[in-house]
């Protein structure tokens, strides 16, 4: 058994144990016999298993691959499984000449050789180029360039950005039905009155289109003079939620 | 400054580099050509390769390093108190050798040909300095490229790539291949 | 193993240990004697020594070093020391202008013009001789401040400071920055 796990242990992956088993066997590997090879190669994979080895996965992987190989060659269509056929054997053969160049490598390299570290000798970083110097005007000039482009922006150049306020608009709707909670008809224009921003004014207007899709309101007249009332009866689903 | 200067100046410099120092950059420190440069070196390397001295000069690609000779190992090993290298196992002669023959190629590549990761073996080649990153091809995922170093030419004991010994010929297949018309796809391979 | 050998050995030993390496241990690697490996070395040193070459070796105390001869020197710098010799980066050239027309000034000024950390490129131009430390200001931290050197002068085809070409008057970049308000703190910098 130590000799068998020694052996397994030594193949580099499914391609080596395949090789292993076309030379073991004398198969011939441009004319693989697939199912033969299968069994083989699954007798090695069941040693494996036995010796509760780890098996890789591309180990398993390659066993799916010849099973799919040895099912497709039953299946009418046979040119399928010989392009799958070809395909590996292709591989066993590349493979087989990376392993026959490995073992030319390994004979012939050597690491006997040895060489120095670089000696260490003080730099002389004098610069030694010559320029005119109106080269620097534009260096200058770009350096300046560039300072003001990452120069963090002043406080104020955030206001407009981070101090906006943010006005929703369900708590505009709760806004206008309060102003008109009486029942009274009211200007149109009267709903902006208190606005105090742009983003207030906009959250107001798109609060009255919710409300007159919603049918809470009627818009009665046209233009700015327009004159808005609430509609009674109603529900009261705006008031309850703000 | 004469020849003899010259090639003084030459020693000096392969000798404090180290490291490989290209034709090139030799010439800039001598202050002659390029081709004068190489010509220099390559009489300076012919004079310690032809003594029986125990350093020699390489010349790898375009470039000229000083090292020891093989045959002194032993005794530098002592001296320096170094462990022997350790051989390269037979994945790491795998790996090199597909890299080495195909160069530049992605990990996919090599893993392709032995059908495993390869990961832990390109990155101890490359932590040995027998193969390097040649860069990163334009295909999606931007992968990376290998190629062996100047440092496998000197263990190898080669001056460029086109010294490597030409794959071993398979009278087999080849016969076995004109009948298959596969050749061509296989060969680029390897 | 015969004399010619050993000499060989002994200079393979030397050579790739790099730093000084004692008679005794190179007796280890040589498997002789301390006395008749300090003798071999001595007969190697002279050899070296006497022909007029680009490396040499030397004792020191009992030790021995390879090393290249002095007058060499030069063109090893220029060899293995390229930068010097590489022309300003942007980076360098745009620190250097601006330390040229506002000296001395701070590295948080230049720092503040150029809108990014600067101090690898003012290292380096120090390095190069092109500015100086010209001082410290009295201000919290005492910053240090620089200048341009004399070299700079020469690298600039200038014999003073006052022939400086004169920036261009910017209309746009002053109002500029007096719109932004950047230029008083600017001012505070130096």
């Amino acid at each position: 058994m130590e000799k068998i796990s020694y052996k397994l242990d030594v193949f580099e992956g499914p391609l080596d144990l395949l090789l292993h088993l076309i030379e073991k066997n004398k198969l011939n590997i441009y004319d693989i016999l697939i199912s033969e090879l299968l069994d083989q190669y699954m007798e090695q994979i069941n040693l494996m298993q036995q010796l509760d080895l780890d098996i890789a996965g591309e180990f398993l992987s390659m066993a799916s691959r010849l099973i799919q190989i040895k099912s497709a060659m039953l299946l009418p269509k046979y040119e399928e499984a010989e392009d799958m056929r070809r395909e590996l054997s292709g591989q066993l053969i590349e493979y087989r000449k990376c392993k026959r160049v490995a073992a030319m490598l390994s004979q012939r390299i050597s690491f006997d050789s040895f060489c120095r570290e670089p000696t260490k000798i003080k730099a002389d970083m004098k610069y030694r180029r010559i320029h005119e110097p109106d080269c620097l005007i534009p260096a200058y000039l770009a350096a300046a360039g560039r300072g003001k482009a990452k120069i963090p922006p002043s406080k104020e150049a955030f206001e407009g950005i981070v101090a906006r306020r943010i006005v929703s608009v369900s708590s505009k709707i709760y806004g206008v039905i309060r102003k008109l909670r009486d029942g009274k008809s009211r200007s149109y224009r009267e709903m902006f009155e208190d606005a105090q921003d742009k983003s207030e004014l906009v959250a107001t207007f798109l609060a009255i289109l919710e409300l007159i899709k919603g049918k809470r309101l009627r818009v009665d007249g046209d233009g700015r003079d327009c004159e808005l009332k609430l509609i009674i009866g109603g529900d009261n689903q705006w008031t309850e939620e703000n | 400054m004469d020849r003899r200067k010259l090639k003084s100046t030459a020693e000096a410099v392969i000798f404090a580099c180290g490291t490989p120092v290209e034709a090139a950059r030799i010439a800039e420190g001598l202050g002659v050509t390029e081709e004068e440069a190489a010509d220099i070196c390559e009489e300076l390397m012919h004079e310690y390769n032809d003594a029986d001295r125990g350093i020699r000069i390489v010349r790898l690609n375009k470039s000229y390093q000083m090292c020891t000779c093989e045959e002194y190992a032993e005794a530098i090993r002592t001296v320096m108190d170094l462990r022997r290298n350790t051989p390269l196992s037979q994945a790491a002669a795998e790996v090199l050798a597909v890299i080495a023959y195909n160069q530049p190629v992605t990990k996919a590549f090599v893993e392709q040909v032995r059908g495993v990761d390869c990961s832990g073996v390109i990155s101890g080649l490359v932590s040995r300095q027998l193969i390097e990153e040649k860069g990163r091809l334009e295909l999606p995922g931007k992968p990376l490229v290998y190629g062996t170093t100047e440092h496998f030419l000197r263990c190898f004991n080669i001056s460029s790539l086109e010294e490597l010994p030409p794959l071993p010929e398979d009278e087999e297949e080849n016969s076995a291949n004109e009948k298959n018309g596969e050749s061509p796809e296989q060969d680029d391979l390897l």
